[in-house]
């Protein structure tokens, strides 16, 4: 079917959204609606995925194929199905809880095999469905229900993360820059491996503003990091401010005008190496500065589906289709009269 | 058990070696040592090999020299000569080291029988027993890397004494005795004496073999198989006969590896193999691949069934088809993973928190597994709900002579997809056929886009519902699918010839000890009347009036009594259950004396 | 239940509109306006509050205005005047938004009371209510914030429409007809009370919540207590009682998280709580803290279940005290997470591969879990192994006036640790005592070294081992040692004094049903005996003697049929449940009525 | 106890070790044997916890005390012991499914957290146990029981996934380089967080050869890149190649002599930022030619157990020791009479 033929309609379920009012969920969704007709694939070639967890209620929203799965394991799900069927279209909505605690192996396991599917990961460094306990990105000394006292464990960068987890693609972006998040989406979707878009998810209701700096007028310019592949790297309202490499390997913020233009670093999303991506996973630990939003690394690397649809077209090249009558006679045989 | 090398290769020494530790256990046991006519044949010919064969068992021998069901060949040489003698299905181990190109040229082998399928009828076990040894040696000081090679029989021995369970002090008694003047060679033959034992257990490589007595034969065409490939093959052709091709996920897990093993192989009938990283993301894997509209299978054992259960419970709740291999090993935890045992029923029975009630369907025969396989996938096909196939160390290992079935009588699976609207306000996903099955709409079908979760769902349109009566009725018809499909199996057949008072009732790998020892009991007139269960959940209709038309019933089991469990709980009859937990097999003679016991 | 606020926020419409919602559904309600004296009290002071009572039931409601058990309380000074009212343990949702320092100054409190300790007599539920209705209004065109505030009201409606379970629909209609013509007031009210019934469902914030009947009360000093805070403080008993530091190691999930959270507060017992990866890491994490010699304590629900049994097989074949907590909810798979049922018990008997068996203590009710944490703990540490506690939804959610135990009444555990050899060959893990408990001895102690695992260990030594006999002896050994734990608990109690034919018999959260059920029928001169179980595994000594005493045995359970099925499977009597799987709790007049059917 | 008081034989059990002869991890057990004498820790105190797998029998032949647990929990396991236990020297063994495979989730959980264990992970890229299938760090096209047409997965790099996952102490050393191996266990055993040291070791039944390279007479000085603290990072039989930094942050291999010596990469393995560590861990894909061995980083954080501790110290100080009956009487309560 061709693209002109869908709608936003034709991707927005009947059922009524129940987030809390504000939640960036909200955003999201309307954004993913939005530019799914423009993907070129028809909503009945699409599945969603989801894991458990606010964020994973989302495949209900979306007029197309969907599993609601159990925690954690949307990953390995969407693996199943991706394989047996290359020909659909396959996403992955999970949440910072859902997809780096309890279901962080499934993620960097269909990270390295480059499974064909598009990971959304809506981090709101929050257990919003269970309301309110830290996750494995929430900041150290956090207060919750379940740290009273603050939270201990050091946490994950998950960008640093699916890069030391071999990730093709890796990007970033906002829940409420509704053209970033599109245009991410969108390169995401023509990715042929898997993708994952860390996607900085407001929860309004248990933590509220994790993301202002990158979000609030007054400070937006000033911290957003946009990333373009050829591009050197720089930033600021006035584009004042830029990355530089230092000889350590770890990157620096500078003023453009200490430095000059031509020292800038330039982004490369294609690099096969994934040093320099991983340095600008690392150039913000936090997002409360600075951070860098957009694709970070987009390689081309085997697809694993396609691997295996390779090794039976092969097989079959080989020795034939299967025949169960031959395989059931195959070696030793006896006749008993 | 035969022994078979070069003459050099010290096969008579190991063979004595075995016959003496298994007399020490008190075993019957008959020894039949066959050296090669000439004194000193060149290496590695036919004429110069040299075997030993040992008989054993705990009760009366009747025959001296049976056909051997294990041969250890020590190269091919010994492989031409000794394979005609070994019964079909049988255990032939090889000192892989030896079947080099020459080696098997000097005995006019074209292709490596290790390689090509001439082996298909027995369960070849190539060790790399010259190699080891030579590393052992590597470790002691003053041997030579001939001499240690030349200990290689000492492996051979070492690895049949873990296989057989053997005590090993005999053995070392035995060499630290012979030897205990010529430090190196005692210290090789004992190191590679425990390097063979280890290996066996250490790789988990082996499984203990048992023999099953062959049934009267039907006329046909046959073949060995063991249960291992029974079962890979019936999964493939229940993807043949359904038409859906087959998406098999799995982590590796002794003995359940198998599977995945021989699967992988067959590719070109469109079978997708994942090795996932765990047992949780293969039954994840198997259940995505299901909504895509394959047959999702994955398989396990021990452990791996503990990890799948929340999986399969969300697979009860999607009611989609799909298929949960369990082969069952000693237990519990790591227990003893090499060795067999049938202490899951209950754990896939009612393992999963909530009420998820699922199908389980058991082999009773290595060559049932295949019949097992298809039956469960039409189970789940038709009922669109994960099954789970019982198998066990066992049957898994097992071989028997089995008659190929003609693949036009194997039953044709409908995968009847739904692919249009089934009701006026459009695609209903809850919507159930007289089965109480639902509807099957797979993605890339127009119109039928749909959305299917964990949380509870409402009746007909599957849209999340917390409503108390729906949840009811939703839980009571999930249950009530499951039940009838009691209708569709066929009756438990009773084999009573004597009008008998003991019911002696089974499931799974227990089947050949039951027959056996029945037709023992009745070759001294005892009455016994004996049953298999192979679909243990719903019980066949008439389960019930079978086991209440009998006084006493018996239910042997490998396990502290959980058929016998779900027999009285149900029926409630005095079920008596004959546990047996030792990671073997029950026998049919000691099973013949426990019914002695009861009649 | 009672809405209260301030004059200006609509609590009479909120009322009114639950009430209509309500009657709808068939129950009995009594409505009860409380409206403030002055007709425009200035905003947030006490004597501008404006109230709604509503009592509601499906049968006989009996007082026009009992203690309402549901508050909710718009702004401080509602909270202030209508606390007193509210029932000890009640329910009290408060707007967060409007305890700003300014408000609370108004009425006078000095602390904030949603901070400071004195609302830990009810179930508080803080939710920023206006935060919410603006948000919701920022979406709507034309709405301003100050309109959008002002429909919080609709938003306490939806909240506590789903608490309730009420319809949507009436609520929904009623507003798109009444503010037809004011098109933004009805998108915004409509859209705050959808809010508020999403938050209700999306964040699982609140669970049903039910009266519990307080029993004749015996003299001493009372609090109130849920069953959460009750285990929490029952395993921080434990802890004190053994002398043994607490590990609790959990994974977030309702209702379960409350346990977590609770136990969190309290570092200054030495209580260390790990919010854990996942549920698998969580039991680990006790399990290694048991090894270490502390109580080892995990908690979880439904799913979490699943995925700790591999490691309590571990915990089993380690035989180290651990303590598993299973608040059940709604199942299977997701399920319904906010809503009760206890359909988990052969989940925790059976749901392992091999043979495990593990213990399992069912508290009956809120007060209770503290006592089943301790019994927990003491057969856990006595005996070297895991222990489940089975509560539910609504036995954690719901509060009951406690008699407060004098903590020198609690038993007092000895942790016995081995401290040197216990036998001329040095230490030997596996070395029993009369109970056939090992001993434990933990890292730290000289000379003590051993190593376990989960796989098959000698007798004794606990050294790995392959001997088929050893494996049949450790089996039988850990499920004897399970067995006679029936020795060291209470006989079950019969209440029964009438001389009954029929015995209904329960676990878990039924008590309080089952005992009023009986108490309508006694009433009325049926005569019926009751018996609740709280040990579920090994069940006690008496147990077959009570059961068998009578012609029959009624089991009520939020399951279809599982402790019924122990029973049967058990003592062969004929027992039959009565199955209720609506998420809800079973009523006592419901029982009454199926009670006298079977008269 | 006096560390001179411990003798190899103290941590030796009696049981026999049951590996394959020839098989790497005699190697390394005798190695740890040997140097635990060293390390100032009675074997009462210290604690080897292990995963299931060839590797997992390690724990049988210390004679510390010990846990055998299940497929893949091994950092689980021994995360409870040493929060509840932080006096006690915990250790993890685990082998490459172990660790990378089922137990992935709890590997980098433990890391991120920095939890008092020095994690050895057994890399001999293939399941021994379970007799030869192919392991998350085997390459791709390996033939393999389970893979009799060649792996598809992209393998892990267990490296760049330690320093993707956050961990403090990282490191590579091998099964027969007996110095280098103890070397490198005496630094881990100095570090205060997790360690994680990834040991290549031969398995010559079903993987042999797999780290020749490294290995090998012939092959190893020019294959063995050492990494030093404050050191230039050069190598070759006469030091005559070393490794410089690009400007898009990888690595290369270059000839000292092209270069020049200043221009050579300096190792820091106290640098705050990952970066360097992750391009060295980056610098060769598979260990078939020039591979950096050594400790790639060592930073300090706060140490998760010790963080446990002062949480529950100032509780204490705050509030007093708990006391039962405080707790049960605190709130509201009555009497009746
Ligand atoms: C096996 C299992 N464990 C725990 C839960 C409870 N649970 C549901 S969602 C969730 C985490 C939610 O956090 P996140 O993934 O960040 O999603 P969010 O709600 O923030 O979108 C948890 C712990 C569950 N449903 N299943
Ligand atoms: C839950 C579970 N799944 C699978 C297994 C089977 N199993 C045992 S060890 C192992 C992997 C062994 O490989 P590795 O961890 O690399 O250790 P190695 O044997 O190579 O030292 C597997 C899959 C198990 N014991 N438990
Ligand atoms: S709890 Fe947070 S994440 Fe969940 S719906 Fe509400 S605002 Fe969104
Ligand atoms: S199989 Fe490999 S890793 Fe296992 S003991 Fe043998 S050589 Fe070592
Ligand atoms: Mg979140
Ligand atoms: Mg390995």
């Amino acid at each position: 079917m061709a693209t002109a033929e869908f709608t936003k309609q034709d991707f927005t379920s009947n059922q009524e959204p129940r987030w809390c009012p504000g939640c960036g969920d909200y955003a999201i969704l309307a954004s993913v609606q939005s530019v799914m007709p423009d993907l070129g694939v028809a909503p009945h070639d699409t599945v969603f995925v989801a894991g458990i967890g606010c964020a994973g209620r989302f495949a209900y929203y979306m007029d197309t194929y969907g599993m609601h799965g159990i925690h954690g394991r949307a990953p390995a799900l969407a693996t199943g199905l991706a394989v047996s069927r290359p020909d659909l279209f396959v996403w992955v909505v999970a949440g910072d809880g859902d997809a780096l605690s309890i279901g962080g192996n499934h993620l960097i396991h269909a990270l390295r095999r480059n499974v064909p599917i598009k990971i959304l990961l809506f981090n709101n460094q929050i257990y919003g469905l269970t309301k309110g306990q830290y996750s494995p990105t929430s900041e150290v000394g956090k207060i919750t229900k379940s740290t009273p006292f603050g939270a201990l464990d050091h946490p994950f960068n998950p960008l640093a993360l699916a890069l030391g987890a071999e990730a093709t693609f890796v990007a970033r972006t906002i829940d409420v820059d509704r053209k970033h998040l599109t245009q991410t989406l969108k390169q995401a979707a023509a990715h042929p491996g898997a993708a994952i878009i860390e996607i900085y998810q407001n929860c309004n209701v248990f933590n509220d503003g994790a993301f202002d700096a990158l979000t609030d007028k007054g400070t937006k310019d000033t911290n957003q990091i946009r990333l373009e592949h050829g591009q050197a790297i720089r930033f600021g309202v006035e584009q004042e401010n830029g990355v530089v490499q230092n000889t350590d390997g770890s990157l620096s913020i500078v003023a453009v005008d200490d430095v000059g233009e031509d020292h800038l670093l330039k982004h490369d999303a294609h690099l096969a190496d994934p040093s320099l991506a991983f340095a600008l996973a690392n150039l913000a630990a936090r997002p409360t500065g600075p951070t860098p939003i957009g694709v970070f690394r987009a390689i081309e690397r085997p697809v694993y589906g396609q691997a295996i649809d390779d090794q039976i077209a092969s097989a079959r090249d080989k020795l034939g289709d299967g025949d169960l009558a031959t395989l059931l006679n195959s070696g030793d045989a006896w006749d008993v009269e | 058990m035969r022994f078979a090398g070069d003459s050099g290769d010290g096969m008579q020494l190991s063979g004595n070696r075995f016959a003496r530790a298994t007399a020490v256990l008190g075993n019957d046991l008959v020894t039949m040592p066959d050296f090669p006519a000439e004194i000193r044949a060149p290496r590695g010919t036919l004429h110069g090999v040299s075997a030993f064969q040992i008989h054993f068992a705990s009760h009366d021998i009747l025959t001296p020299g049976d056909q051997p069901n294990v041969l250890v060949a020590m190269n091919p040489a010994a492989l031409k000569t000794n394979l005609p003698l070994v019964e079909s299905g049988g255990v032939v181990i090889v000192n892989e080291d030896e079947f080099t190109d020459r080696n098997l040229d000097k005995v006019g082998y074209k292709t490596n029988p290790l390689e090509d399928d001439s082996l298909a009828g027995y369960q070849v076990y190539a060790v790399p027993m010259e190699t080891i040894t030579k590393r052992a040696g590597e470790e002691i000081e003053g041997v030579t890397n001939r001499e240690a090679i030349r200990a290689k029989n000492f492996f051979a021995l070492g690895l049949l004494s873990w296989m057989y369970g053997r005590p090993t002090d005999v053995t070392i008694d035995w060499i630290e005795a012979k030897f205990k003047n010529v430090d190196a060679v005692r210290q090789i033959n004992r190191a590679a004496f425990m390097a063979g034992h280890n290996f066996g257990e250490t790789t988990e490589m082996f499984g203990v073999l048992y023999e099953v007595k062959p049934a009267e034969m039907a006329p046909g065409k046959y073949r060995n198989v063991n249960g291992s490939v029974a079962l890979a093959w019936g999964l493939i052709a229940g993807s043949v006969r359904s038409g859906l091709p087959l998406l098999y996920a799995s982590y590796p897990i002794t003995p359940a590896s198998e599977l995945l093993h021989e699967l992988s192989r067959h590719k070109n009938f469109g079978v997708r193999t994942v090795q996932a990283e765990d047992e949780i993301a293969a039954a994840n894997m198997a259940l995505g691949g299901a909504f895509g509209g394959h047959l999702g299978v994955t398989g396990t054992a021990g452990p791996g069934i503990d990890l799948k259960s929340e999986t399969v419970g969300l697979a009860s709740i999607y009611e989609l088809p799909m298929i949960i291999v369990d082969v069952q090993r000693a237990g519990p935890s790591t227990g003893m993973p090499t060795k067999t045992e049938a202490a899951d029923l209950l754990a896939v029975m009612y393992g999963r928190h909530g009420e998820s009630p699922v199908p389980i369907v058991a082999p009773a025969t290595p060559g049932g597994c295949f019949d097992a396989a298809i039956e469960a996938t039409r189970i789940a096909v038709r009922y669109r709900t994960p099954v789970f196939i019982l198998s066990d160390t066992y049957l898994g290992n097992s071989s028997e002579p089995w008659l190929i079935p003609s693949v036009d009588d194997l039953p044709e699976i409908d995968p009847n997809f739904t692919v249009e609207a089934n009701h006026d306000d459009g695609f209903m996903p809850y919507l159930r056929n007289t089965d109480l099955a639902r509807p099957w709409a797979v993605p890339g079908t127009p119109g039928l886009e749909h959305r299917i979760g964990g949380l509870e769902k409402e009746d007909g349109t599957g849209n999340i519902s917390y409503d108390p009566e729906n949840h009811e009725r939703m839980t009571r018809i999930r249950a009530e699918k499951i039940e009838r499909i009691a209708d569709d199996i066929p009756a438990l057949e009773v084999d009573d010839p004597d009008g008998a008072d003991l019911l002696v009732i089974g499931w799974g790998s227990t089947h050949g000890a039951i027959a056996a020892a029945a037709r023992r009991v009745r070759g001294w007139n005892g009455k016994v009347a004996i049953a298999h269960l192979t679909h243990l959940n719903p019980f066949p209709k008439n389960t019930e009036a079978v086991v209440r038309s009998y006084s006493k019933v018996l239910v042997p089991e490998l396990n502290t009594g959980q058929l016998t469990m779900m027999l009285r709980a149900r029926f409630l009859i005095d079920a008596e259950c004959y546990s047996k937990v030792q990671g073997l097999p029950i026998r049919a003679a000691e099973l013949e004396q426990v019914i002695r016991e009861r009649l």
